[in-house]
């Protein structure tokens, strides 16, 4: 099987005023076809940086300024931006946090979803139409003969949401690039649409790269998780052993500041610190200065470490191998 | 444990303002002017020193009710009462302390925080303007609330937007306890922070608790922070409560159905990829509510009295209230 | 629930600066063409506030003017006088006059300015912080007043109100403040809902309090772009104002007035009249709308970081 | 008894015999009219419009001398009793025949034109009634004396009885009852843009040289002196002054001047409370200084009248020293124009008790004639440097200004006074004779200049039916008024300045009016 997308060494940078901001500073993933992938990282962790710098959509003063794209062995960085828009309407999706990136408010949603089928495929408008309708039955909204005809205004958040979601998938998309897709929506809205986007990637075997800050949301979807922290990807493996067993303290960390993880009213084992600026990175291991496991050796840059079952982490002492000893 | 705060049959319409063709129906007589019953009829008592969660989906009425408590916004009906005197009999000093005594902390900790002040002035200026100290104290009562949340006193003169999300909640904190305050309204207060930051700031709430005696009204969506911190829990949907009761029974056996699936769907660590089976159907207008029980268009249980009769809030167990007519079968 | 996720597409950059001023200036300065404009600007300035020292003649005092040296072409001396840039119709050296000139724009553009800044943005903060019939109040009449062309009420003012500074001044302010009341207002309304206004409330500070030291702060960026332009519109008011006869006191000539006393004459040759102080004022306007312009760009909360 | 005898008949036919080259005349007006209706306005817009289209019983030539129009000979049977001759063989312009009914009618319509800005009541108040002998021949009788009644009576248009009766404003204005005896009829009028006319062939009188004329109004000065240099228009009326060495420079265009009957002046309040007189520190003053006439003597010897005339108005003017200008019933040539003497004008300051001066104001309009916020300045100047101090020059839109002037506001204001009658009794009773409403005397006094022997001699001028007595008396009037009372400081008479493509010929009039027919082509060499 070869790999859908792969990505070595990518960095994605923004040169301000303020200097130069490693966003995406050196991100390595490798995605097979039909995998989910949820990437977790906090604000600033360069999650959202990365998987637009996948699609070419950094705006200046961002650029790519180093590494490999290669989507089913094409090189994306080298694609002509024709080539780019034609992948990212057809066999590239993405779904935003706000589904009215996607959507256009003066249109009616039947316009905006028979357009963008034909934009990519010679289609009579009526099968078009059948197609979109279809399709927004498959995300779960009901009577969609009908609601085909309303204006995004007319929709709530979720059901817009699914809207996008629905045009995102019409040409049968293999890969899906999804960011933080239900941070907006209510808990039971969110449910019913991580349901949804279960069932409709198991159906059409796209794969999926949902980036959330939420461990749980992720969890609940992705077969693979990726941990970013300070533009890198710290760790990656198999969803229910970066769960269960992180290898990175920082993944560590972060599961033991989930407040369901503890015993009620006692006080969370917080990490200390704060998330270092990506503008001024300290050498060596980002996490470092917060790490309760650091020690002199991290003042260097860790290696990237095959810990087993399919796991990496960029830590020079991994928890799991810590505990092997 | 005396009852700290009360609230009884408290309700809070907003009249939305009219757009051009709803008016011409008002004129016309067609249409009533549109309001939104955002609090409806809730009764709910905190004792001193106790975390009350408030929980619910968007548009339920938590944060409008959260303010209500604050005074920050009036109520259109009902009464409220606090330590034991009711707000109609208050006197002009019973109010302003009232108000000082019960503060709020809020979600956004950007825009909660005047951006055009120093942490200083954001800090130090309602206990001065109160007479609760003189200024010339102002900075050494502002170094020692950054202290006491957790900030480095030497950024006093620095403004907001020097911080980061999690210490700019910390001066938001601060701003509220340096009027003595007894009874804090947290509204969503740790939901935009990331969750390295949140438990920080959890942490800092529970010191603050035990070491001011403090009371809470922690408003929330996340589940987990409201087991974590609070005694009891109140569950709101579309402008009423549905269910009360201490937080460990709600957790382990929630009675109303809406709190299940709430329980039941809220994503929690763990639990390994699972396949959901997702409540049906939107959340209902706040504008346009079903009738009878509100839930009731969502309801996996509903019944035929569902759509008609608004089930009381009615003890199902000693300090356990739940508003749902599965409950009246059992009777 | 909807809570927002910090967006990452550009990264939180957590430089501290000294003040928040400090990065406005940065960025202001990237347009050269803004830079030129301000030091414009700061020049004609300095030269209306120097005007009576470096003037060569007092152009309001009739006994120092003399009508029998009326309408010399620039570069012209009499055993009295030279007159670098001519006379008028008067006998008044033209610099002299464009320099008090000046200096009576700058001042009735600025006073008129800052009063209505005063006036507008008071009225409308209020209204944004009140709501209600307050605000329904203010914005009809706000309404009413943004209905009629400036300058027709300015017209009807002077007409009214008779001649002179106090009273141009007055009159501009009465048909600008709307501007900034409106402007304010717009502000206003979505920072009401911020939640540092409920907390203020909340902390029981008084209305007052909270309107002008909480909101009025932060309604500014748009009062100082607005402030700026209608600064300069101010001062194409007065002149127009002044063109029409019904400005400023003949003898003591604005911009405005001296390019009308010159117009009538400008066909027959006497350019000199109407151009100078028609190219000065210009100059004055341009100088000051690119400025404006410029710090609309960098002051647009879109823009903020 | 006086008689009128047509003596130019013969003259007139000389010029008809002339050959029209020329079709079209296009002329360039600076104002235009409010109403088609020649009884709808006194004012001097709507009277040259009227003109074309509409006799008088008397016309005046362009020198303002009375002339006969519909009426050929009037004589005066008693003090109270007139009987007038009128032009036989006269038609209207729709081929009715005009009558004596059509003059009677007339003289009684012209006082109650409704809306009427400035109405003709004035020209008929003498009027006591009328009475017809026969078609061409009427008796009018007076309410008093007045040797100027016909004169009076002479300055209202003759309209159509037929065509007019019952008709408003908006059917003259269509045409539809613009049917007058006049050399031009009526073709379209579009307010704001121009007039059409053509000529009246079955006219009585001199047949105007063109056969189409348009009038275009251009109010902007600029403009109108552009359209005549781009060949839009044929020719133009105010020429702004400055423009005149350039036009005059022009070899394809002529310039014609005249000087007017427009007096400009400086009027000095004499009344009691000395409304924005100073002290030289500024206070208030308690006397009015102007009261005195060494002081009006004082402030009239500080202004330089030719310098004035040179540099403001481009030489397009003459210095005044009475109502009237030279040439005009009643000017008194032993009045000579007060002399520029600064150091006069303080030794008579010091003799009438100021010798440091006192504070004046001088105010002025700044849109009603050519270069008057100008002037006004100026005239600050002068007494400044004569020893005043002023404490203000102020110039305002007519409107407010004359309103202001007219309720005793201002202590020295520029005004001006069209003398339009011919002759200078009206211009006295007026303007000079003291202000007497009630009595319709003095109505146009702002300055309350009082002196009861001048009121006493002007009045019995004015009722003197023998024109050399009646000059005499006028003449000792105006010496008394302005040698010896300086009543108000007469300034200059504007002059007017006609511009016209050389190919055409143009006559200009003291009354300021723009008539088609005074243009004729230039003689072809």
């Amino acid at each position: 099987m070869t790999a859908l997308l792969e990505v070595r060494g990518l960095k994605t940078h923004f040169l301000t005023r303020a200097g130069v901001v490693k966003a995406v500073d050196g991100v390595d993933m490798i995605l097979q076809p039909g995998e989910v992938r949820g990437l977790v990282g906090e604000s600033g962790s360069g999650k959202s940086v990365a998987s637009f710098s996948i699609l070419g959509l950094i705006d200046p003063p961002g650029r790519v300024v180093e590494g490999e794209l290669l989507y089913k062995g094409e090189d994306l960085r080298t694609a002509t931006p024709e080539r780019l828009k034609q992948l990212r309407g057809k066999e590239i999706a993405m779904i935003f946090q706000d589904p009215m990136m996607t959507l256009t408010p003066v249109l009616r949603i039947e316009t905006q979803m028979v357009e963008t089928v034909r934009a990519h495929e010679r289609v009579s408008a009526k099968a078009a139409r059948e197609r979109s309708v279809d399709m927004l039955r498959r995300v779960g909204i009901s009577a969609p003969e009908t609601r085909i005809r309303a204006y995004p205004h007319q929709f709530s958040g979720g059901m817009r949401q699914r809207v996008a979601i629905a045009i995102a998938l019409l040409h049968n998309p293999a890969l899906i690039l999804a960011d933080e897709p239900t941070t907006a929506l209510d808990v039971t809205i969110q449910g019913q649409i991580i349901a949804e986007m279960q069932k409709l990637v198991a159906e059409t075997g796209a794969a999926m790269i949902w980036v959330s800050h939420d461990l749980a949301v992720v969890e609940t979807i992705a077969d693979t998780i990726s941990v970013m922290y300070g533009g890198r990807i710290v760790e990656s493996g198999p969803a229910g052993r970066v769960i269960g067993a992180p290898a990175h303290p920082y993944t560590e960390g972060l599961l033991n500041s989930i407040p369901s993880r503890t015993t009620p009213g006692q006080r969370l084992n917080q990490i200390p610190g704060m998330a270092p600026s990506v503008l001024n990175l300290p050498p060596g291991c980002a996490f470092a200065p917060r790490c309760r496991y650091a020690h002199a050796a991290c003042g260097t840059p860790p290696p990237v470490l095959d810990v087993g079952e399919g796991r990496m982490a960029r830590c020079v002492s991994p928890l799991m191998m810590e505990a092997a000893e | 444990m005396t009852a700290h705060v009360t609230l009884e049959n408290v309700e809070k319409v907003f009249q939305k303002k009219p757009d051009f063709a709803e008016r011409l129906a008002i004129r016309l007589g067609a249409a009533p002017p549109p309001a939104v019953r955002a609090v409806d009829d809730v009764t709910l008592e905190i004792a001193q020193g106790e975390a009350v969660g408030l929980v619910g989906e968007s548009g339920c009425g938590k944060s409008t009710l959260g303010r209500i408590v604050a005074g920050i916004y009036g109520k259109t009906g009902g009464t409220f009462a606090f330590e034991g005197k009711e707000e109609a009999h208050w006197s002009a000093e019973d109010a302003r302390r009232a108000r000082l005594d019960i503060q709020m902390i809020f979600q956004d900790p950007m825009s909660s925080l005047n951006p055009r002040k120093r942490v200083l002035d954001i800090i130090g200026e309602a206990p001065v303007v109160h007479g609760l100290i003189p200024r010339r104290e102002q900075p050494a009562r502002v170094e020692a609330l950054m202290r006491e949340v957790g900030l480095d006193p030497a950024y006093a003169r620095r403004f907001p937007h020097q911080f980061s999300g999690g210490q700019r909640q910390r001066i938001g904190i601060a701003r509220a306890l340096a009027v003595e305050p007894k009874f804090l309204v947290c509204d969503e207060s740790v939901a935009a922070l990331d969750v390295s930051i949140q438990a920080q700031v959890l942490n800092l709430f529970m010191d603050l608790r035990e070491k001011r005696g403090l009371t809470y009204l922690f408003i929330s969506h996340d589940l987990g922070v409201i087991e974590h911190l609070t005694d009891r829990v109140a569950i709101m949907y579309l402008g009423r409560l549905v269910e009360v009761g201490t937080t460990a029974e709600i957790f382990r056996d929630a009675n109303h159905p809406y709190t299940q699936a709430l329980l039941e769907e809220a994503p929690r660590i763990g639990r390994g990829r699972r396949a959901y089976t997702p409540l049906k159907g939107e959340i209902p207008s706040p504008l346009n509510p079903p009738p009878g029980c509100h839930f009731h268009t969502r309801c996996p249980h509903a019944m035929t009295i569902c759509k008609t009769e608004r089930p009381r809030l009615k003890a199902v167990a000693p300090g356990r209230l739940s508003a749902c007519h599965l409950n009246d079968t059992t009777d | 629930m909807s809570v927002a996720e910090p967006r990452e597409t550009t990264p939180v950059v957590t430089a501290k600066p000294a003040s928040r001023w400090r990065p406005v200036w940065d960025e202001f300065r990237e347009s050269t063409t803004a830079v030129i404009a301000l030091c414009v600007c700061g020049v004609l300035l300095a030269l209306a506030l120097l005007g009576p020292w470096i003037a060569p003649q007092d152009p309001y005092d009739l006994t120092a003017i003399s009508f029998f040296d009326s309408r010399l072409p620039p570069l012209s001396s009499t055993p009295d006088a030279f007159y670098l840039l001519g006379t008028d119709n008067q006998g008044r050296d033209m610099l002299s006059a464009m320099l008090y000139g000046l200096k009576t724009s700058l001042f009735v553009g600025v006073a008129s300015g800052v009063l209505a800044i005063a006036i507008g943005v008071s009225l409308g903060l209020v209204a944004a912080y009140a709501g209600g019939a307050v605000d329904a109040v203010i914005m009809r009449v706000v309404d009413f007043m943004l209905g009629f062309p400036t300058i027709l009420v300015a017209l009807m003012m002077l007409a009214i109100l008779g001649q002179g500074i106090d009273k141009v001044i007055l009159a501009l302010v009465l048909v600008q403040w709307a501007y900034f009341a409106r402007a304010v207002r717009a502000t206003a309304l979505s920072e009401r809902n911020k939640e540092y206004i409920e907390a203020a409330r909340s902390l029981g500070l008084s209305h007052g309090r909270i309107v002008f030291r909480h909101l009025a702060p932060n309604c500014m960026p748009p009062v100082i772009v607005i402030g700026t332009m209608q600064i300069a519109s101010a001062i194409s008011a007065e002149a127009t104002l002044s063109f029409l006869g019904l400005g400023l006191p003949i003898t003591e000539p604005s911009l405005g007035l001296l390019i009308a006393n010159g117009f009538n004459v400008m066909l027959a040759g006497l350019y000199w009249i109407s151009v100078f102080p028609g190219l000065l004022l210009l100059t004055l306007i341009f100088a000051i709308n690119i400025v404006g312009d410029r710090l609309r760009e960098v002051l647009n909360p879109r823009n903020a970081r | 008894m006086i008689r009128f005898r047509p003596l130019f008949l013969a003259a007139a036919t000389a010029v008809v015999a002339l050959p029209a080259v020329a079709q079209n005349l296009m002329i360039g007006r600076a104002n235009e009219p409010q109403s088609i209706d020649p009884q709808f306005s006194r004012t001097g817009n709507n009277q040259m419009t009227s003109l074309h289209m509409f006799d008088r019983l008397v016309l005046t030539d362009a020198d303002v001398r009375a002339r006969p129009g519909l009426a050929v000979e009037w004589t005066n049977e008693d003090e109270t009793h007139w009987v007038v001759r009128l032009r036989e063989g006269v038609t209207f312009h729709d081929g009715s025949p005009f009558t004596a009914a059509d003059v009677v009618y007339s003289l009684e319509r012209a006082p109650n034109v409704p809306n009427s800005p400035a109405s003709f009541a004035g020209s008929v108040a003498n009027l006591e009634a009328s009475e017809i002998i026969d078609d061409h021949t009427i008796r009018f009788t007076t309410v008093n004396p007045d040797p100027l009644f016909i004169e009076n009576i002479g300055t209202v248009y003759i309209v159509s009885q037929a065509a007019t009766e019952g008709m408003e404003n908006e059917d003259f204005n269509s045409g539809e009852a613009a049917i007058g005896t006049g050399p031009y009829r009526f073709v379209s009028w579009a307010p704001g843009d121009r007039l059409e006319l053509t000529r009246n062939d079955d006219y009585w009188g001199d047949a105007p040289a063109y056969e189409n004329v348009t009038m275009r109004f251009i109010a902007n000065d600029a403009a109108r002196v552009a359209a005549l240099l781009s060949d839009a228009v044929d020719l133009i009326d105010i020429v702004p002054p400055a423009d005149l060495p350039n036009l005059r420079d022009n070899p394809d265009i002529t310039v014609y001047d005249t000087p007017t009957v427009r007096l400009i002046y400086l009027a000095l309040n004499q009344g009691d409370d000395a409304p924005g007189l100073t002290d030289v520190a500024g206070n208030p003053l308690d006397t009015n200084p102007l009261q005195d006439a060494r002081v009006r003597r004082a402030i009239s010897m500080m202004i330089d009248r030719q310098a004035i005339i040179d540099r403001l108005l481009y030489g397009a003017g003459e210095a005044a020293s009475q109502i009237v200008p030279s040439g005009v019933f009643g000017f008194n040539p032993d009045i000579a124009v007060p002399p520029y003497d600064p150091d006069g004008a303080r030794a008579l300051l010091a003799e009438a008790g100021y010798p440091d001066g006192f504070g004046i104001t001088v105010y002025g309009s700044n849109d009603r004639f050519s270069q008057d916020g100008e002037l006004t300045q100026v005239l600050g100047q002068f007494l400044a440097r004569g020893g005043l101090t002023v404490n203000g020059v102020e110039t305002l839109p007519y409107a407010v200004f004359s309103q202001e002037a007219g309720n005793n506001a201002y202590g020295a204001f520029v005004f001006s006074y069209g003398n339009s009658t011919g002759e200078a009794s009206r211009g006295l009773l007026s303007a000079i004779h003291s202000f007497d409403p009630d009595n319709d005397l003095g109505t146009l006094n702002r300055f309350r200049y009082s002196n009861p022997d001048f009121d006493a001699a002007v009045v019995a001028a004015a009722q003197m039916f023998d024109p050399v007595e009646r000059e005499a008396a006028l003449a000792a009037a105006q010496t008394l008024a302005f040698e010896e009372d300086t009543a108000i400081v007469p300034l200059y008479f504007q002059a007017l300045s006609w511009a016209s493509r050389s190919s055409i010929v143009y006559e200009p009039r003291r009354d300021e009016r723009t008539l088609a027919m005074g243009a004729r082509p230039a003689a072809a060499n």
